[in-house]
């Protein structure tokens, strides 16, 4: 499983920022900066929370390296 | 996991704690609102002469995180933005 | 061998549908196989990202059953170049003869023509031209006009204007050959690109060469159809050579990378060639820096107009753009501050790469590109008291 | 006595679920707002305003079965479901029902946003500015002894809280930072182009 932005759809509120610190951190400017490759097991029920929690719907959580390019 | 990370985690699982006690109080003052708001309005059927002052706003706890909007409105500070359009381009004799 | 640009004079403006049969003879047959011989021959894309054009044709015809759009890009933003421009009021045909070849292997419904809203001679010859082919072919085709802005030449913002009127680019998944206009797979493809495909059509392999726009401190810039493999010398001195020692060359527009002169000359102007250097060719802009111009000025320069172009739909790109031309500025006007060049790196770690299209990838590269080329210049920048304009 | 009790509950839980929706509409206007703090973080406004949401549905639903099977009124399931089809306070106790159904029209799309996306799940959110007022009227306009005090009072504490919020809201504007270039820029490249 693999977190991919929207990155139009993400509007910085920084949700995904603060449940999953693990993965996510932001950048100056308040927008996600997502660490590229598996997300572990043991972090997958909280990088859900982070999916359904997103206000905006801009977070995803993918089976197949489907977006582009790993968005780091 | 740096320091910074740890730090970020740990207010993680305070804050969802936090979620959790404030959502069973809540839950739990609204029970109790239901008997006391039923109680009271017991005391104040019409036709009871007295229409005693028991007004109570202390309802359950919710009712006091409604008023405490404490103006914390995120600060994004505006980017002084000196993008004056297009720029001087590889320059040179077209 | 052919050229794209063989036949009459350029100067004579574009030659008509009769001459342009009596040179190159009928339009071939295409379809499966014409996508084949296109896989065959390496054909690249000549848009900037040069991604093979059979391949291209492969997934669009794979997704396609009828409904499938093309879109002839024209819109050329890149502020150098000028290619598509001089292909399109000069070649018209060998554009058209590429686009009904494409709408006939990927089996489209349509054909768009996608021209720069400022390129008026460009939307004139190509006009002029359509009204020469037959009713069927003009049947297939509409007309649109590309805003003249830089990311309006991106394939997603082309289909996100022909679907909904705005050339804003999109996210993906999906691309446009996925799901393009009207949720139909969409082949966007550049109109030098479709030039050789009408020219592979006929001869089984392309041209061999490419257009050049030579930019910069050249005393005759302008476009060149040169031989691939041609040097960066070669083609500036077939521009009347530089009008000054240059300081660096930028290969590839604003998405491009630098060059130390001294390293450019000997380049071969080959996109594979260029890539297995860290280089790009990308929409074929040369553009050579005289000596008595700043890189970092320069570089400012364009990194503040890459950020003004930003589509604002994506924080990391708008703000990150904004941020690095800020600094570049700074290091521009007021010397150098370690810390700007420290910011700088970290930004552009942070930018490139998330965004919804490249536009702050291909910004990035180029600011990269210009700090690992000329270390020294912006290291030691001094603020210029006095300086020719 | 106990044919009373639940006429008791249902105002009691009628008042409750009124406090309970008022904090549900601040905390959702406190989401937009992207309020935080030290030790709040954003996730936990979001996170209240739908735990307590759902909270609201459960106490709104004591509310309804106890006036419902209430001998007293015997107003019947039609009036839960259908608005101004009862007997009794005809108008008021339709306005109740109104609310109701608006509000359940939230959650369900609030709980199926991941399906009908964040577009549509938005248009049908600002049904809450209906919900709630018509919600308030319902409260006034139903209690029969109206006058008593702490309703009236109650309601005047939770319509006050709203009015803060929407207060805070409208002064500040819109939070997404990108929202004015982003609009400016879309204006210069927008070409109404016939499809």
């Amino acid at each position: 499983m693999r977190l991919a932005v929207d990155r139009i759809k993400c509007d910085g509120h920084g949700q995904c920022a603060e449940l999953l610190p693990e993965l996510i951190r932001l950048d100056d400017w308040g927008y996600p900066i997502v660490a590229s490759g598996e997300v572990p097991n043991h972090l997958v029920p909280l990088a859900q929370r982070a999916v359904n929690g997103c206000p905006v719907l801009a977070l995803a959580l993918r089976r197949v390296e489907t977006q582009r390019r790993a968005t780091g | 996991m740096d320091r910074n990370t740890q730090d970020r985690v740990r207010a993680r699982e305070a804050a969802l704690r936090l979620l959790n006690r404030l959502t069973t109080g809540v839950g739990v003052g609204a029970l109790a609102g239901v008997g006391v708001l039923g109680a009271v309005s017991a005391y104040t059927i019409p036709g009871a002469a007295t229409s005693s002052q028991t007004a109570s706003t202390a309802t359950s706890s919710s009712a006091s995180s409604t008023s405490s909007t404490s103006g914390l409105g995120s600060s994004s500070t505006p980017i002084n933005s000196s993008s004056s359009g297009s720029g001087v381009v590889v320059s040179g004799g077209t | 061998m052919t050229r794209l640009l063989a036949g009459r004079d350029l100067a004579l403006g574009a030659e008509g549908l009769a001459e342009h049969l009596q040179r190159l003879g009928p339009l071939p047959a295409a379809g499966p196989s014409l996508t084949e011989a296109l896989v065959r021959s390496g054909l690249a894309g000549s848009g900037g990202a040069a991604y093979p054009t059979g391949l291209k044709w492969r997934s669009v015809a794979a997704e396609s059953n009828g409904t499938a759009v093309v879109i002839v890009n024209g819109a050329e933003g890149e502020p150098r170049s000028l290619k598509d421009r001089l292909l399109m009021t000069t070649r018209p045909h060998l554009i058209l003869d590429g686009a009904f070849l494409a709408a006939k292997a990927v089996r489209a419904k349509q054909v768009v023509l996608y021209i720069g809203e400022e390129h008026r001679a460009s939307q004139d010859s190509m006009a002029r031209a359509l009204a020469e082919r037959t009713g069927e072919e003009r049947r297939l085709v509409r007309t649109v006009s590309a805003p003249a802005r830089y990311v309006a030449g991106a394939s997603s913002a082309a289909v996100h204007l022909v679907d909904e009127g705005i050339a804003t680019p999109t996210t993906a998944p999906p691309s446009a050959h996925e799901r393009g206009v009207a949720g139909a797979p969409t082949l966007v493809q550049n109109v030098e690109t479709l030039a050789q495909v009408a020219l592979v059509a006929r001869n089984g392999s392309p041209t061999g060469t490419l257009l050049v726009t030579v930019a910069g401190g050249v005393f005759r810039p302008g476009v060149l159809e040169i031989q691939a493999q041609t040097t960066v010398a070669e083609a500036v001195e077939l521009a009347g050579g530089a009008s000054e020692p240059p300081h660096g060359v930028l290969l590839g527009g604003y998405f491009g990378t630098w060059v130390k002169a001294a390293n450019a000359w000997e380049l071969p102007l080959d996109h594979d060639a260029l890539r297995a250097r860290g280089l790009t060719l990308g929409c074929g802009v040369i553009g050579v820096l005289p000596g008595s111009r700043c890189v970092v000025c320069e570089v400012a320069g364009i990194m503040r107009y890459l950020a003004s172009e930003s589509s604002a739909q994506c924080g990391p790109c708008f703000f990150g753009l904004r941020a690095l031309a800020d600094a570049c500025t700074r290091i521009a006007e007021r010397g150098t501050d370690p810390a700007d060049l420290q910011r700088l790196q970290r930004w552009s770690a942070e930018v490139s790469g998330r965004g919804a299209c490249h536009h702050p990838d291909g910004a990035v590269m180029f600011l990269q590109s210009a700090l690992a080329t000329f270390p020294d210049d912006f290291a030691g920048h001094r603020p210029h008291l006095r300086r020719a304009a | 006595m106990n044919d009373t009790l639940l006429w008791y509950t249902t105002r009691g839980a009628g008042a409750v679920s009124l406090v309970l929706l008022t904090a549900v509409v601040v905390l959702g206007i406190l989401s937009a707002l992207r309020v935080k703090g030290a030790g709040w973080p954003r996730f936990l406004t979001t996170g209240l305003h739908r735990n307590l949401a759902l909270m609201t549905l459960v106490f709104l639903g004591l509310h309804i079965v106890t006036a419902v099977v209430d001998p007293f009124t015997h107003l019947g399931w039609l009036t839960a479901v259908v608005p101004f089809s009862s007997y009794y306070r005809t108008f008021w106790l339709g306005l109740g029902t109104i609310s109701f159904e608006l509000l359940l029209a939230i959650v369900m799309t609030s709980l199926a946003r991941g399906f009908i996306g964040h577009a549509a799940w938005r248009m049908v959110h600002w049904l809450t500015y209906a919900s709630w007022p018509v919600a308030v009227i319902h409260g006034i306009g139903t209690g029969t002894d109206t006058l008593s005090a702490w309703l009236l009072v109650l309601t005047v504490a939770c319509v006050a809280a709203v009015v803060a919020a929407i207060g805070f809201r409208v002064t500040a504007g819109s939070r997404d930072p990108l929202e004015e270039p982003r609009t400016t820029f879309q204006a210069a490249v927008q070409r109404r182009e016939p499809r």
